[in-house]
């Protein structure tokens, strides 16, 4: 097992993983209570990029909360959005057209593929290796500009609307994300060869940091962080929502739990997600992308709903409450990377600060997300 | 005698100016590869803006560096703090003083060279610890604590591989080992291997463990980016943080150049027809660029990790080595 | 553990609480949970257990502030890691002095749900081992997401 | 004792195959763009900042200032008025100012607009020194671009 530090000794010192830190990758603070270079106990300070989100979504009318949930997770801005809308069209009642629904999985899928690839370059940077980013990044600059040629921006994508997508597929997205699909699968084994069996990265990776699946239930850990950790929770099989039924994908899982594992659930994600995105792209119907008589100012009968969608780092959840007014009476975002940090606390007990730092990368943690 | 003694003089100090200008201008311009060859690696251009294909880039940083003011902290230790670079610079200078760069080309020429200049890269170690204790910064303690275990734990295989290597060559004078590696590259100490079948792997030893006293590449324990910010230096700003900038750049030059004189034959040329400065350039600027890439291509080593390659792989290796080398001079 | 015979034990604990408590099942289509029981205050640990013996996962804890009716509602989201079924637990608490049992205790990452519970509707969570604010500035003493905050 | 060995030569044969993969991506052709000199093409439907459309027969503006942007704005930047000119049949927009500092760019203002009269303008360095400057009066700016 790790080293972990046997006797604490009596002249522990305070280390700030301050605010601003590389290691963070947003506004976190852990306060690190060192012995030497182990961690005796690491208590994370958040609200720095808190902004209510909840409360505009009370003061908002439904339509107009929409920006916001792309700014949430902004990394994989269309599950926060996918989450948001499904919540409501199920309170509504409305019904989406086949085709909107296959847009909305390969929008889905091509935003899970960078968020994947933005996560792997970080976390290579975190273990000191700098080349991967680029390469990652290259990739990535691909899906963001399909993305941006199909919804107009880049990152906060504000493309999902209630009973559909806000406008149609063109030629050159679907000729683009098909060529990208063949590009990224041939990308893959370099990936493998440069980093997964990369002996310095597989010993900073094995062994470290260490979740077992038990901790991952008590603290309602999800998605690359649960399967990682040998548990097969993926919410598009487990609760099956939107066109994810008709297409056959299968839930990487590895048993070990540590930073490996998860690192290889992410991996073979990829893959899986541009499986997905060749069979959406193959069976895509034609038809309309909008519902067709959905009120300009929707108005959802009173009563509350979950739904859960599984975004780039686990389930992301809405709870709403309505009461029959145009604006949500109570709406609450359930944020994977909030329930995921809350872990690093009895996980990160008795690691050297460079394998905390390994093991908090590879929660993948996007700040506002916890944060919102 | 007083016309020698002022010839000598002059000399010294001639010589002295020369390695230090020698020792900075390769700083500046190893800064800009260490920034133009990851560029290639990762399918981008370098620096360009400054100068034509940004060759004035190292002026440029380097007049940024000089023009910033060097804040000392009031905790701090303060007379360590401004010593530390020193003790860090000097010491980088003088082993460059001991390596023959060509037949004619060298500063001082003396019978314990090798000792000589593994003494002095051992002060370096403790100006980068003093540096990192005394600027009051709890990510600078963690550093210095980290460099000095680092360090210790890579000399013992150096030096080992090195008395394997004085046994070889009976002599500790950098000039006569180069001598004994005329002729052509087979005559290397990294071929000679009837001397000792372990000598290619002496020479991947020795590369390690001088990567580590420099602090460079999958070692960059002290000045880990990701984790302890800058390392030792983060209080350091203008010209301190310059001088270990130049320190570690002239720790990269002597590692490469020592690699070069003991292993790649100094000035020797690989076919043995026109021996000269040149050929010790390119060997040395070809392990400079080998030091860069393995920079960019790897992930940093955990401590232990580290820590344990020394102790259970390096060192038990260099003791073969040493044991096999005394095996083969007393059968031949 | 089949979700109905859990649904009788939740039954169990329910039924001695308040009149309307009780354990429904609904359909997740319409509703997104698969089972809804309404729970006294009290007895809220106590459904909790059940619920961790059968290797549920804490998904979400939920403040409501209903106003009208001068009530605190808090939610607790349940998923059963296995087969993504979902159990709902409702308490309902007097507005003037909403005062619920933690759950920490039981599962731990329950502690930041319900810092955030306090953080926004003051929800006072018994036994909390530190229950000062984690999103909102450490002096706050408001609490935004009540109806009568004057935001 | 074997599987030592075993696993320092795996582990020495996977730092060259990094190294050597690494060597590779040095002789391909760089893919950055260097912004100032070369800039990206931007798609169709890039979402810049809101502007106003002219009809292109009667050169007016397609605006006819029934407020739809105004309301549909979650971040409320769009002021608008309209007026009716003496002998015109209908009302025709009189000032309109985008407040582009609080603008999210989430192109509602540009769906609820039934007579397309607003789309999304494809500048994208805007940089002012004051905060004003991006108080922007699209009546104004549709002009100047008449004029262009």
């Amino acid at each position: 097992m790790s080293t972990t530090a046997q006797s604490l000794h009596e002249e522990m010192f305070v280390l700030n993983l301050g605010p601003q830190h590389p290691a963070t990758h947003g506004v976190l603070r852990i306060k690190l209570m060192m012995d030497g270079e182990y961690i005796a106990d690491a208590e994370s300070v958040i609200g720095y990029g808190h902004r209510m989100q909840e409360k505009m979504g009370e003061n908002r009318t439904y339509a107009k909360f929409l920006p916001n949930t792309g700014r949430m997770d902004y990394v994989a801005a269309m599950f926060n959005t996918h989450g948001y809308v499904c919540a409501v069209e199920k309170l509504a009642g409305l019904r989406v057209p086949e085709r909107a629904e296959y847009i909305r999985v390969i929008t889905a899928e091509l935003n899970r593929v960078a968020s994947h690839l933005l996560w792997l370059g970080a976390f290579l940077i975190d273990l000191g290796g700098f080349t991967p980013l680029l390469y990652t990044f290259d990739d990535r600059e691909q899906i963001l500009d399909l993305l941006e040629g199909l919804t107009g921006t880049r990152l906060t994508y504000c493309y999902y609307r209630f009973g559909g997508v806000c406008n149609d597929v063109d030629d050159a997205f679907l000729a683009g994300s098909r060529q990208f699909v063949a590009r990224m699968r041939a990308r893959m084994p370099m990936y493998h060869a440069l980093i997964t069996k990369n002996i310095i990265f597989r010993k900073r990776c094995e062994e470290i940091g260490p979740i077992t699946a038990e901790q991952c239930r008590k603290y309602g850990a999800t998605g690359p962080v649960i399967r990682g950790s040998g548990v097969a929770y993926d919410v598009r099989k487990a609760e099956p929502y939107g066109a994810y039924p008709q297409l056959d994908f299968n839930v990487p899982v590895y048993p070990q739990g540590d930073c490996l594992a998860r690192y290889m659930v992410r991996l073979d994600e990829i893959v899986e997600s541009l499986r997905l995105v060749e069979q959406a792209l193959d069976r895509l119907p034609g038809g309309p992308v909008m519902a067709e008589k959905v009120p300009r100012l929707l108005k959802p009968p009173k009563g509350d709903c979950y739904f859960n969608v599984e975004s780039a780092r686990g389930s992301f959840g809405v709870r709403l409450f309505s009461d029959g007014t145009d604006k949500a009476y109570r709406l609450k975002l359930r944020s994977p990377c909030f329930s995921n940090l809350s872990l690093f606390r009895e996980c990160s007990r008795g690691m050297l600060l460079a394998d905390a730092l390994a093991l908090l990368g590879s929660l993948d943690l996007i700040i506002p997300d916890i944060d919102r | 005698m007083a016309h020698e003694l002022t010839w000598q003089i002059v000399r010294v100090l001639l010589y002295v100016v020369g390695l230090i200008a020698f020792a900075a201008f390769n700083a500046a311009y190893l800064s800009l590869l260490e920034r133009k060859i990851p560029a290639w690696f990762q399918l981008r251009y370098g620096p360009k803006e400054v100068g034509p294909w940004g060759l004035l880039q190292p002026v440029a940083d380097g007049v940024k560096l000089l023009t910033k003011q060097l804040l000392v902290q009031a905790e701090s230790d303060v007379l360590l703090f401004k010593l530390a670079p020193v003790m860090v610079v000097v010491p980088a200078i003088m082993c460059l003083a001991l390596i023959p760069f060509s037949e004619v080309l060298w500063a001082r020429n003396i019978n314990v060279g090798l000792l000589a200049l593994f003494s002095f890269s051992a002060i370096h170690v403790l100006g980068t610890m003093l540096g990192g204790w005394s600027s009051y910064n709890k990510y600078a303690s963690i550093a210095a604590a980290r460099v000095v275990a680092q360090n210790i734990a890579y000399e013992i295989p150096l030096l080992l591989v090195m008395v394997t290597f004085v046994m070889v060559t009976h002599s500790m004078n950098l000039f006569d080992i180069v001598q004994q590696q005329a002729g052509g590259f087979w005559h290397w100490y990294l071929l000679r291997v009837q001397a000792s079948p372990l000598m290619p792997v002496a020479f991947v030893i020795f590369f390690i463990c001088m990567l580590a006293e420099a602090n460079r590449a999958p070692f960059d324990m002290f000045e880990a980016e990701s984790e302890l910010v800058a390392g030792a230096f983060t209080e350091y700003s203008g010209m301190g943080f310059g001088l270990f900038f130049i320190a570690e750049y002239a720790n990269v030059l002597v590692s490469c150049s020592l690699a070069t004189v003991l292993f790649l034959g100094g000035w020797q040329c690989p076919f043995g027809l026109l021996p000269g400065l040149h050929w010790f350039l390119i060997k040395m600027y070809a392990l400079c660029f080998v030091v860069i890439w393995v920079r960019w291509s790897f992930p940093r080593t955990q401590f232990y990790g580290l820590l344990n390659l020394s102790w259970k792989f390096l060192i038990p290796v260099a003791f073969l080595h040493l044991v096999l080398t005394a095996v083969m001079l007393k059968l031949f | 553990m089949a979700l109905e015979s859990l649904l009788k034990q939740l039954a169990a604990v329910a039924l001695c609480g308040p009149a309307e408590a009780g354990a429904t099942a609904t359909s997740h289509a319409a509703r997104g949970s698969d089972a809804e029981v309404t729970v006294a205050p009290g007895r809220v640990v106590e459904a909790v257990q059940l619920l961790d013996a059968a290797g549920f996962m804490v998904e979400a804890i939920t403040g409501v502030d209903w106003l009208a009716e001068q009530q605190m509602e808090v939610v607790y989201d349940f998923t059963l890691v296995a087969t993504g079924e979902r159990v709902v637990v409702r308490t309902r608490v007097p507005r003037a002095q909403p005062e619920v049992p933690t759950i920490s205790r039981i599962y731990p990452g329950a502690d930041w749900h319900e810092r955030e519970a306090h953080d926004f509707f003051g929800i006072v969570f018994m036994g909390h081992p530190n229950l000062h604010p984690l999103l909102l500035p450490e002096d706050a003493d408001f609490h935004p997401l009540r109806k009568d905050f004057g935001a | 004792m074997w599987t030592y060995f075993k696993e320092l030569g795996q582990g020495a044969w996977s730092l060259l195959v990094g190294m050597w993969i690494t060597l590779r991506f040095a002789f391909q052709r760089p893919v950055t763009v260097q912004y100032p000199y070369a800039s990206l093409q931007l798609p169709a439907r890039f979402r810049g900042h809101i502007r106003l459309l002219l009809d292109e027969q009667t050169g007016q503006h397609k605006c006819s200032a029934c407020m739809a942007c105004e309301r549909a704005c979650p971040s409320g930047c769009i002021k608008l008025e309209g007026h009716k000119p003496e002998g015109a049949t209908k009302r025709v927009v009189k000032t309109y100012t985008l407040d582009f500092t609080t603008c999210s760019l989430c192109g509602l203002c540009v769906e609820s607009c039934n007579f397309d009269a607003l789309d999304f303008s494809k500048d994208f360095n805007l940089a002012a020194f004051k905060k004003e400057e991006f108080i922007m009066d699209l009546v104004k700016r549709a002009e100047q671009e008449r004029k262009k």
